[in-house]
């Protein structure tokens, strides 16, 4: 019986949170995250307002089309999570496999078309210090299409913010291949899937957070 | 055997000459640098805040002349030196004094390795700030008299400037070189510059506000050649 | 003097306004201070542990918590909008006087420089002259600074005229004043800027108005021997 | 077998035996108590440290520019022949505010009470996340030996203050560090990352650990005061990690978050950083106020006054922390409009704070007080507490803030509440667990001592402050017979350095009794204080494990004197015929 109070919270304890310990600290946790997202995405907002000059105009320097295609798969590996997660609640183990890898893949795509990206972004000229010298970039603000003024911190912000959520993708993607891996031991059951709520949890959240910074710092 | 307490210093004169063989024979260039026209007028100092050295000086001397020959030039070779060729830095180190909230010398050489010594000779507190580009830069303070501090540096850079934010009108140049083939003019404008292989060389001098000159010299083996320059108002900025 | 808790004495308009707020907070808080110690003094001498004495059963008083509650918050509202005005009147955007003589003040590490508007009363023309750690002003004339940093974070502190304001690098910030007394007072920097921040000090010279012209005619005619 | 065991007051040894070898039990430990002993004297010697770079600040204020006695060990880019210098005093400055408050207060508070007590006290075996505290711990000592790896940098460590203000803090070319900033900058990150571990501990033991009984209002006030503060680090710590991320890549990577010509904003670091500050100020006090509360409840054999209030004023001071970071930036050129919510805001914290204070006052008022070791600490903690929210009001109050902000009365202020506040705090109650901890008393007499010689000279430096700053005095000056108007206040300053080596001095005391105690002191038994709470129901120490069955809670922390019973404190576990019969429990645990 010992494998279904896994689940319940600690059956000791005075009336808590009525949830298990792990999911308590997984929500715990994201309280933390959204205070530092906000305080990266508020510095971004009110850098941008108090800018000395107008901002950049979206899809100059950005590739927005390869970017909406990385948000879409973000989203699609959300919905995998889901379905991992509902697989396991039915007990089975193979689409429980199944969609934890299909995550997985997504979530590794994502980041490796964000290095991409980066890469892309940096041999354009587009820095953490601003707009290189020489650079392709650097003819558009000669131009006057890219406002100079503000370019410099438009790199700082564009790859402070979506630099730390890549980590943090990349951090939910090393332990959702831990889940898997524990996954393919058949680690999970219907009765303590606890791994598989917590990372998606996590998953979910980090989804959440590239939508916004999507929004913000691509589109608006 | 009177004469045994000389051996030695026989043997130091020895390694030294061998040592610095190439330098010794080698010849040597000299020259004079004049200014023609009349010098421009030098910023005032406002010291009167600053008691320690109030009415020390009333002028910054960015351009020193007298009786036509130009202080504070720089003159090194620029072109050339035997490519890949190593000089050891000497042990004595450049001094910079600080003395009526001003540097002397204001215009000062070191070669990569040898020590630059910083003295404050004033009772009130100077930091240094040097700012180089490809050197290691650093911010110290000289809060007493008396104190000293030596630094180093790494990589050949001309020129650095070296700066006291304290008193905002103390600025000093500071040249560091990969080779010792450097001077700087005195205040009749005189140089040397000693222990050049025969060869032809490319002179530059240089100066914080006229600019720079260049001229080609052939120094013969074992002899001496000649570089005379001349700066006038309007040359450089 | 130095260990008395009376404020020095202070050299501008403002000074009287925050020195009596000072006053007023100072007996507020020295009230409260006597209040709470002595009845924790007595409470200790008087309560202690005695053979055969016991505490009393009691776990508190509504009563109580309400009085000392709604005390405390109307003493501190008070105290706040007693404070609102001067503020206002030292800092806020609209309150420096129109007749004002203009200045900027520039900070940098470790220096003050003072830009006066020369005779025309006006800064930004050309016989404006910039000096080094020496503030001249009129007495009873308010005056207007732009203060600026060149580098750092600096702060404008002249303790007798109780004022204090940062000079933020990227801003310009408008801070007035109005001595009151002729003299010499000493102003410092007051936020930490680098090693020489304990050096950043200039000298202020509050002058009369004849002696402030004087002193002006003499500045131009060094300037334009500069020139 | 759980169901039936809590009824009597010594609940049995651990029935198991321990056989966990040496690392696991007292190194890579993942036991809250030993943890807590590890974050015990980690802080400890982090605050001799702190300690000891105040002494040389002291040194050279009171004798400016004479050489330090014995400084010549230090090297030359510090003090050549003794003598500070400045740029390596301003590092002082900020290395003994970075670790009194980081490394020192903080982790005393939390790291070492936050997880001693929590599961003792509300009756849980462990932290809810074992494995994650003992890493909460070793990645705080990494961030320690990073922190003190600045002090070898070339350029020398941090010296822009703890505040480490942009743009000073990131721009070598102003401040001569760079290293040692970034440095700092790495820690504070490290740290970060550790508080937050422990943290979500200690939340979600709180939250889903309780033992059948300890209801939310049988909480003892420590405890409390520890979940809201672990709530605030929590949701501060983060903001502060971004900030400091910020200020690591403008030094690093070449961004402009806090450069102006570049389109950063110098403001918006002061911004980031005090809406982490200010919440960190309570982080390091109201832990400090839980732990006082229990002591004096003890202390004076009576129910704690206005349990109810209390609780409440910790929850104001928690929730009012996030909205008042804008009274240490009233001078910044910050709107003078924001200026005057943010004076309403600070100046309504004085009504928690006076509920407090006005509620341990009514703890004793006719109350049976003991005296002893800790009850004097916590008596002076409210004594001290008392002028230091006092003398808040006045730089609450925007006009006067203008006069005194940057001077030597903030320097005093914030001494008379992280010194006279959290460390005599601290100091009772570490005397008050020591015998939990280690299972020994520490050495009352010497305890007496201490606190006295602390007490006085602890005064006689910070009270003085105040005068300092009010006659104008600046903070963070190297040298202040500079100003013509400080050179009438150094007899001041001379008094106060000789004030504060005497102070420093008698921490030596308080050092030895800890050390010797703990081998020589007398055995304790398992409630050498005859208080309520659950960890004096099990011996001293407790075994690994803590409770051998899960106790059941009956009643509040604080049922001193109660009429009718037979000793003067009445257990949360004790069963009485009038309390109902445990709830039964699921079986499987």
């Amino acid at each position: 019986m010992a494998h279904v109070a896994v689940m319940e919270p600690p059956a000791a304890a005075e009336r808590g949170a009525g949830v298990y310990n792990e999911k308590l600290g997984m929500w715990i946790f994201l309280g933390s995250e959204v205070m530092f997202f906000t305080a990266l995405i508020g510095s971004y907002i009110i850098l941008r307002v108090g800018a000395p000059g107008p901002w950049a105009p979206p899809g100059v320097v950005l590739n927005i089309p390869v970017t909406a295609f990385n948000t879409f798969l973000l989203i699609c590996s959300s919905v995998s999570m889901v379905k991992a997660f509902a697989s396991i609640v039915d007990g089975d183990q193979q689409k429980l496999k199944f969609w934890l890898l299909a995550t997985i893949l997504c979530g590794a795509t994502f980041v490796g078309i964000q290095v991409y990206e980066y890469a892309h972004l940096i041999h354009r000229g587009f820095l953490p210090s601003g707009i290189r010298e020489g650079s392709e970039l650097a003819e558009l603000v000669a131009r006057g299409t890219l406002p100079a003024a503000t370019a410099g911190i438009y790199g700082s912000t564009f790859y402070t913010m979506t630099g730390f959520h890549g980590f943090h993708v990349t951090c939910g993607v090393i332990c959702m291949i831990w889940v898997f891996f524990k996954a393919l031991r058949g680690g999970y059951s219907a009765t303590d899937y606890r791994g598989v709520e917590v990372i998606g949890l996590y998953w979910h959240f980090v989804d959440l957070v590239w939508i916004i910074l999507f929004t913000i710092v691509y589109l608006v | 055997m009177r004469y045994l307490w000389l051996v030695p210093f026989g043997m130091v004169l020895g390694v030294l000459g061998a040592t610095g063989a190439s330098r010794q024979q080698g010849g040597s260039i000299a020259g004079t640098v004049k200014f023609t026209g009349a010098p421009p007028a030098n910023p005032k100092l406002d010291m009167s805040e600053e008691a320690a050295c109030k009415g020390k000086y009333s002028t910054d001397p960015v351009v020193v002349v007298s009786n036509g020959a130009l202080q504070n030039v720089l003159i090194y070779v620029k072109g050339g030196l035997p490519a890949g060729q190593k000089y050891s830095p000497p042990a004595t180190p450049a001094v910079v004094d600080q003395e009526g909230c001003l540097y002397h010398p204001r215009t000062v050489a070191v070669m990569v390795g040898q020590p630059l010594e910083i003295r404050n000779s004033d009772p009130v507190l100077h930091n240094i700030k040097v700012v180089p580009k490809k050197n290691r830069g650093f911010n110290i303070s000289q809060p007493t008299k008396g104190m000293k501090t030596t630094r180093t540096f790494t990589v050949e850079e001309i020129t650095i400037p070296v700066q006291c934010n304290v008193h905002g009108w103390m600025h000093a140049n500071l040249a560091v070189f990969a080779h010792p083939f450097f001077a700087v003019s005195g205040a009749d404008g005189t140089f040397s510059i000693k222990g050049l292989p025969p060869g032809k060389y490319e002179i530059e001098a240089w100066h914080e506000k006229l600019g720079t000159q260049t001229l080609t010299v052939t120094v013969p083996a074992g002899g001496s050649a000649t570089a005379n320059f001349t700066f006038s108002a309007k040359a450089g900025g | 003097m130095p260990w008395s808790w009376l404020l020095p004495p202070g050299a501008s308009t403002f000074a009287g306004k925050i020195d009596f707020l000072y006053y007023v907070i100072l007996a507020v808080t020295g009230i409260a201070f006597v209040v709470v110690e002595a009845a924790l003094v007595v409470f200790l001498v008087k309560y202690r542990s005695r053979p055969g004495r016991a505490a009393q059963y009691v776990h508190g008083s509504t009563k109580a918590e309400i009085v000392w509650t709604s005390v405390t918050a109307v003493t501190v509202v008070v105290i706040g909008l007693m404070s609102g005005p001067v503020w206002n009147l030292v800092k806020g955007r609209h309150s420096v006087p129109a007749d004002a003589m203009p200045l900027a003040v520039t900070a940098s590490q470790f220096e003050w420089h003072f830009t006066y508007p020369g005779p025309d009363g006006r800064l930004g023309t050309a016989d404006d002259f910039t000096l080094r750690n020496q503030l001249h002003v009129v007495v009873n004339r308010p005056a207007v600074a732009l203060l600026r940093s060149e580098d750092v974070i600096h702060s404008f502190f002249v303790p007798a005229w109780r004022l204090k304001q940062d000079a933020v690098p990227g801003l310009g910030i408008r801070v007035w004043f109005q001595p009151t007394q002729v003299g010499s007072f000493e102003l410092g920097c007051a936020e930490l800027c680098g090693l020489g921040h304990y050096r950043m000090r200039a000298q202020v010279t509050v002058h009369t108005q004849e002696d402030y012209d004087r002193w002006m005619a003499e500045q131009q005619t060094q300037n334009v021997a500069m020139r | 077998m759980a169901t039936t065991a809590a009824t009597f007051d010594q609940v049995g040894h651990a029935s198991h035996v321990d056989d966990r070898s040496f690392i696991r039990k007292y190194i890579f430990s993942t036991d809250h108590k030993i943890i807590g002993i590890q974050f015990l004297i980690m802080s400890l010697l982090f605050l001799a440290l702190g300690g000891a770079l105040a002494m040389m600040m002291r040194w050279q204020l009171g004798f400016p520019g004479r050489p330090l006695p014995g400084g010549s060990v230090l090297p030359e880019t510090m003090a050549p022949g003794g003598v500070l210098l400045p740029e390596f005093y301003n590092s002082l400055v900020t290395m003994h505010g970075t670790f009194m408050v980081f490394f020192a207060i903080m982790p005393l508070l939390v790291g070492v009470f936050g997880n001693f007590l929590i599961p003792l006290k509300i009756g849980a075996p462990d932290m809810a996340f074992p494995r994650l505290n003992m890493a909460s711990f070793w990645v705080a000592v990494s961030s320690g030996i990073i922190m003190l790896a600045g002090f070898l940098a070339e350029g020398g460590h941090a010296g822009a203050g703890w505040t480490a203000y942009a743009p000073l803090s990131e721009t070598p070319e102003y401040s001569g560090v760079s290293l040692g900033q970034q440095l700092w900058c790495v820690s504070l990150i490290v740290l970060g990352l550790s508080s937050m571990l422990g943290a979500v501990n200690y939340i979600a033991t709180v939250i889903n650990l309780r033992a059948p009984g300890m209801t939310w209002f049988r909480l003892p006030l420590s405890i409390w005061a520890l979940f809201i503060t672990a709530i605030l680090v929590l949701l501060a710590i983060p903001i502060l990690a971004g900030g400091v991320i910020m200020l690591l890549f403008d030094q690093t990577i070449g961004t402009h978050f806090f450069q102006p010509a570049a389109g950063g904003q110098v403001l918006l670091w002061q911004h980031l950083f005090w809406f982490f500050g200010h919440p960190e100020v309570y982080i390091l006090i109201l832990p400090a106020m839980g732990m006082v509360s229990d002591i004096i409840a003890n202390g004076s054999r009576k129910p704690i006054f206005g349990y109810h209030s209390m609780v409440f004023a910790i929850m104001g001071i928690g929730f009012l922390g996030w909205i008042v970071w804008g009274h240490h930036m009233f001078q910044s050129g910050m709107n003078p409009t924001l200026g005057q919510t943010f004076m309403i805001s600070t100046l309504l914290i004085a009504v928690p704070s006076a509920i407090k204070t006005f509620n341990w006052l009514g703890t004793m008022w006719r109350g049976n007080l003991h005296f002893h070791v800790p009850m004097m600490h916590s008596v002076a903690f409210v004594a001290m507490f008392v002028i230091g929210g006092l003398s808040g009001v006045f730089m609450a109050t925007t006009p006067v803030d203008i006069y005194i902000h940057d001077t030597y009365f903030i320097v005093a202020h914030i001494h008379y509440v992280l010194f006279g506040g959290s460390l005599f705090a601290l100091f009772g109650a570490i005397t008050y667990w020591y015998p939990k901890m280690f299972g020994r008393m520490m050495n009352p007499f010497w305890g007496k001592v201490h606190f006295w010689l602390t007490f006085v000279f602890y005064n006689l430096t910070f009270f003085p402050m105040h005068q300092l700053g009010l006659h104008g005095h600046m903070r963070r000056l190297y040298d202040p017979t500079q100003y013509e108007f400080l050179r009438a206040l150094q007899p001041i300053n001379r008094f106060i350095s000789i004030s504060a080596f005497l102070l420093f001095a008698s921490q030596a005391i308080f050092a030895l009794n800890f050390i010797l105690s703990w081998f020589r002191g007398r055995k304790a038994e398992a409630n050498p204080w005859r208080d309520n709470t659950l960890e004096w129901s099990v011996p001293s120490p407790p075994p690994h494990g803590n409770f051998a069955a899960t106790p059941t809670v009956y009643r509040g922390a604080y049922e001193y004197s109660v009429p009718g019973a037979d000793d003067d404190y009445l257990p949360q576990h004790r069963r009485l015929p009038t309390d109902p019969a445990p709830a039964p429990q699921p079986a499987g645990h």
